[in-house]
């Protein structure tokens, strides 16, 4: 039990990549990307968490109390950003495919081979 | 390779890094029994040393402030790229097609939320560094402010709001100035994006040294890093309106 | 603190934003300047960077937080002359391809040179990096950069879908770096290499240990495209313009392996015994190199061609990465300069060629090359260099390779990597002896052809005055080859390596302060057998481009077997090389699961 | 570790389990924002109230817009 949070971190991991494999759409591939980063925010912030901890935030509380790690929580923000720069990016390459060559599936937007 | 080959390869991939991943679970201390040094260190020494109430606005834009000028430049370069990725070529460069709105009423309703949402955005960035929020996550509101102005007028007045010179200059300056002000440090003869400014007192809006500056300057960049992206997507959506309406 | 070691990052990156915010109301020619202007400000301080490390470390402290009692509460940069010279190198390959493209990329104004910049100072900040999750910032800058950039030609298939699965592979790849950060920090508590390095070593390593660092290995080898990790490399640097595949296959794939160097040394080399995972990681980096090499031999697309050629190459440096000595270390080093610089200038005269004559394949330029001898001189002498001919750097760092490897017992290990290096350089031979000599058939039924559609480089008309083409091209190759002759070059690659491999100095060095005395440089002289597989390899490959020219002259019953043997390995390959993304996704996982499963074998 | 925690984190896991298996886009899109909310409740849970407004104004602003007009754009010619 005291490792569910982690169980579930990689469980989403590879429900993710399980998703981009058998994807037939570039925008259901797309959200898989993002589900298998959101595995990578579970686990940082579950690594850091601290039982019976409060937020890193120290406004009404005195200094001192006990809180969880703030350290995982500013790489969550940062990774955070990262995933809906590379959805966004590969969302416009995804628009561009139907636009140019009338597809959003990848087995059949193939044209580079061996 | 066959859709079968390729899901019995991952079924036997997946299998593997399956148990490489709870193989190391059973390393990890459990949960809630973490004792890393570096997060409590910094819960400890930031709300003294920093004046800053929020530790993790204290990591994002001081103790880790690198990074953060990293991640600023990942949303400006990916944004970038949006815009190559979506340019059209010159020859079908349409005029902005008008997409009336419905009702005045609804216009009204639209601008008037606008606002609100405006409000909260500017207030979620001035305290990111007291309470929960910051540049980021108020800068994508800010955003959602002007987005709202589109959805409920139309596309164009959205486009006159923010021309693209005038954001390429807000997203510029934004990224820009996080430099800048590392670079200042530099010059009086400190480190990089060493703090600048008296630290005052924490949970007041004018603590933290130089973390309002590098905030604001995060918040500039990322809303214009969305007004931008935003811009690019509803652009792609006002030629599909556009080509509806004229069958070629 | 040295007040340079912020200055590669921050010059690109503040250049990229000023020209974004008032480059529309600048002439047109504002951007371009200022973006070479930045890279050859850059390019000299990483230069001067190399020389100021000489003598030890500098560490940098971002924002002043020194570390304390030995926890690092910032972000340092480390630098060295190793990571300042690759700096130099993605400088001056970024001034070559922004010199190449001037005027190339009138279509998107700004956007281009403000995409470059961004990619150099992604890439020095990577190179740089002494944090973990630094590192994966700097990765996450340069791979976005990449992705756009590589997908230029948006109206053509192959460019978006050599982006998209460039972009997916990738980015899943980051994923498992974030992983094994989030497994080194829950053990370690730390992100600063060398601290996770002290906090590690000494321990047996566990299942945590192992898979964290199968996990971040993993992850940069994605991005390096060593096999089976590979297979989004030949897709995207076929499609991406000349001027970016300069970058992209010039030093952003070995930038990977560099990382996968300093990590094990700073931070798992205290835990991991370099005896127990080096068969693992040569084993990847031969199959890597062959696999490379065969699939460079069955391209006629010049790109996709210097595609697999990279590929090839960078197996080679994970051999000499993977031996897990100094001197293969050292060799590593010295391979990635100098055939960074090589690989660069080739793309370059392919960049010539298909300026000059609208085509990139070897088949349709039989002969018509004999009217850009330029870039038919820079493509053979990076080529024979590429086939380690002494006394040319890839000579050089093979020298260190094959002497270490034979030191260790590892003496099957150089002829296989002479064969490597005979298929890959072979084959540009083989283009460059019929593009410009006009040698051989004309029409070749093994090799992959092209499809139309993937051709994306902008269609420009305008003339461009030829010294922009073949000055880069030239430079690069003159540089390239010219390192060779710095005086002690490898006794200060050794030098330097040395100091990565000190594990427990550099640490001390990084956390307290404290460095050590400065070392003499070790003399190195190549030994007999390094001249004689070099000799050999470069003799090899002039063979093979024979062969590849003037296969039909064979006897017939003698092809014949050949093609039934090769036959199917080649159908094989080719297969497998399918372009569908949910393919190398899967083969990435399988990378995964194979490479821990192989590590965790060998160390417990 | 607490019941809230142990519920939301198997809601989480079955949410993901939703977003992998569906493939009708527009649905597509509300089960992914279902479960990104699912996220902000477990990131509140852990203790992390600006990774959680991160994720939030990510979820109901950015992420929706950009896949909507792809959504669009993919049925454009149908």
């Amino acid at each position: 039990m005291s490792y569910l949070p982690f169980v579930l971190a990689a469980w989403i991991f590879v429900v993710g990549i399980f998703g981009i494999v058998r994807s037939r759409h570039y925008i259901h591939l797309v959200v898989c990307l993002s589900l298998t980063q959101s595995s990578t925010y579970v686990l940082l912030l579950s690594i850091g968490y601290v039982k019976h901890g409060g937020a890193p935030i120290f406004k009404d509380v005195p200094q001192g109390t006990r809180a969880v790690d703030p350290v995982v929580q500013a790489l969550t923000l940062t990774d955070i950003v990262v995933s809906v720069t590379v959805a966004a990016l590969v969302l416009a390459l995804a628009i561009q495919a139907k636009k140019h060559a009338k597809t959003m599936n990848p087995d059949e937007l193939r044209p580079v081979r061996g | 390779m066959s859709r079968r080959a390729r899901l019995t390869l991952f079924g036997l991939a997946a299998a593997g890094l399956a148990a490489l991943l709870l193989w190391s679970i059973t390393g990890l201390p459990k949960f809630g029994d973490y004792h890393g040094a570096y997060g409590k260190i910094l819960n400890k020494a930031a709300p003294k040393e920093r004046q800053t109430s929020n530790v993790v606005a204290a990591v994002v834009f001081d103790y880790r402030g690198f990074d953060t000028m990293g991640e600023e430049f990942i949303l400006f370069g990916a944004v970038m790229g949006v815009a190559m990725l979506l340019r059209e070529p010159r020859e079908d460069e349409a005029p902005v097609p008008e997409d009336p709105v419905r009702s005045d009423a609804l216009r009204a309703f639209g601008i008037s939320f606008a606002g609100a949402t405006l409000v909260l955005g500017l207030w979620i960035v001035a305290h990111g560094y007291v309470t929960p929020g910051g540049g980021f996550q108020g800068g994508v509101i800010l955003a959602a402010a002007f987005l709202l102005v589109s959805l409920a007028g139309s596309y164009r007045p959205y486009r006159r709001l923010t021309p693209v010179p005038i954001v390429d200059f807000a997203e510029g300056t934004g990224a820009g100035a996080y430099v800048v002000i590392g670079l200042c440090a530099l010059l009086i003869g400190d480190a990089f994006l060493h703090n600048l400014l008296p630290y005052g007192v924490a949970g007041k809006l004018s603590s933290g040294g130089s973390i309002p500056l590098l905030n604001w300057a995060s918040a500039l960049e990322v809303t214009a890093a969305f007004v931008l992206l935003f811009n690019e997507f509803l652009s792609e959506r006002a030629i599909m309106i556009d080509s509806t309406r004229r069958p070629p | 603190m040295d007040v340079l070691v912020p200055l590669p990052v921050a010059i690109p990156l503040l250049s990229a934003a000023v020209v974004t915010a008032i480059g529309h109301w600048c002439g047109r020619r504002f951007d371009d300047l200022i973006a070479i202007g930045a890279t050859a400000a850059t390019l000299v301080i990483s230069l001067l960077l190399v020389f100021r490390s000489n003598e030890h470390e500098l560490v940098y402290w971002f924002g002043g937080w020194r570390p304390r009692d030995g926890v690092a509460l910032g972000i340092s940069f480390t630098v060295d002359p190793g990571s300042a010279a690759v700096a130099t190198l993605v400088s001056t390959l970024a001034l070559a391809a922004l010199v190449f493209s001037w005027r190339y990329f009138d279509e998107v104004g700004k956007l281009f040179p403000v995409l470059m910049l961004l990619f150099v100072g992604a890439m020095c900040g990577f190179a740089l990096a002494g944090d973990l999750f630094n590192l994966f910032v700097w990765f996450e800058l340069m791979s976005v950069v990449a992705y756009a950039l590589t997908g230029y030609g948006v109206e053509h298939a192959g460019p978006l879908e050599g982006a998209i699965n460039f972009a997916v592979t990738n980015t899943v790849g980051s994923f498992c770096i974030l992983f094994g950060i989030g497994f080194l920090y829950a053990r370690t508590g730390a992100l600063n290499l060398a601290q996770i390095g002290e906090a590690l070593a000494g321990h047996r390593a566990d299942g945590l240990v192992i898979v964290a660092f199968t996990l971040l290995v993993g992850g940069f080898m994605t991005k390096a495209g060593a096999v089976p990790f590979h297979f989004w490399l030949s897709d995207a640097y076929a499609v991406a313009p000349i001027p970016v595949c300069i970058l992209l296959a010039g030093v952003m794939s070995d930038l990977g392996l560099h990382a996968v160097g300093r990590i094990y040394w700073t931070a798992f080399s205290g835990t991991l015994s370099a005896g127990d995972i080096r068969p693992v990681l040569v084993g990847f980096g031969l199959v890597t190199a062959i696999v490379g090499g065969f699939m460079c031999f069955l391209q006629r697309d010049l790109k996709r061609m210097l595609a697999f050629a990279t590929i090839s190459n960078i197996g080679s440096v994970l051999v000499g990465i993977a031996l897990l000595t100094r001197s293969g270390l050292a060799g590593s080093i010295v391979y990635l300069n100098t055939n960074g610089l090589l690989r660069g200038a080739a793309f370059v005269a392919v960049g010539i060629l298909v300026r000059r004559f609208k085509s990139g394949d070897e088949l349709d330029l039989r002969g018509r090359g004999r009217r850009a001898p330029i870039a038919g001189a820079v493509l053979v002498a990076a080529a024979l260099a590429l086939a380690l001919l002494p006394p040319f750097g890839p000579f050089l760092a093979n020298a260190l390779v094959v002497d270490s490897a034979i030191a260790l017992g590892y003496g099957w290990v150089p002829p296989l990597l002479a064969l490597a290096a005979v298929l890959s350089a072979g084959t540009i031979l083989r283009a460059a002896g019929r593009i410009f000599g006009g040698l051989g058939a004309g029409e070749d039924p093994l090799l992959s052809h092209e499809p139309e559609e993937s051709q994306a480089e902008p269609d420009d008309d305008r003339r461009v005055s030829p010294p922009l083409m073949w000055i880069p091209a030239g430079a690069l190759a003159v540089v390239g080859l010219g390192l060779a002759f710095v005086p002690e070059l490898a006794g200060h690659a050794l030098r330097d390596a040395g100091r990565v491999v000190d594990r427990s100095s550099h640490a001390r060095e990084v956390l307290g302060g404290v460095a050590p005395p400065a070392a003499p440089i070790p003399p190195y002289s190549p030994s007999a057998t390094a001249y004689a597989y070099g000799i050999a390899s470069a003799g090899g490959a002039l063979a093979f481009a024979a062969f590849g020219l003037y296969r039909r002259r064979l006897p017939i019953s003698l092809r014949r077997a050949a093609a039934r043997a090769a036959a199917g390995p080649v159908a094989g390959l080719k297969e497998l090389h399918s372009g569908v993304v949910g393919d190398y996704v899967a083969w990435l996982t399988a990378g995964v699961a194979l490479l821990g499963g192989l590590v965790a074998v060998v160390v417990r | 570790m607490a019941p809230l925690q142990a519920t939301i984190m198997t809601l989480v896991a079955l949410g993901a389990v939703a977003v992998a298996l569906t493939t009708d886009l527009v649905r597509l899109v509300i089960v992914s924002s279902a479960y990104t909310l699912l996220l902000v409740v477990l990131f509140v849970v852990l203790q992390a109230p600006d990774v959680a407004l991160s994720m939030l104004v990510v979820g109901t602003i950015g992420y929706p817009l950009v896949l909507f007009v792809a959504i669009r754009r993919d049925r454009a010619d149908e």
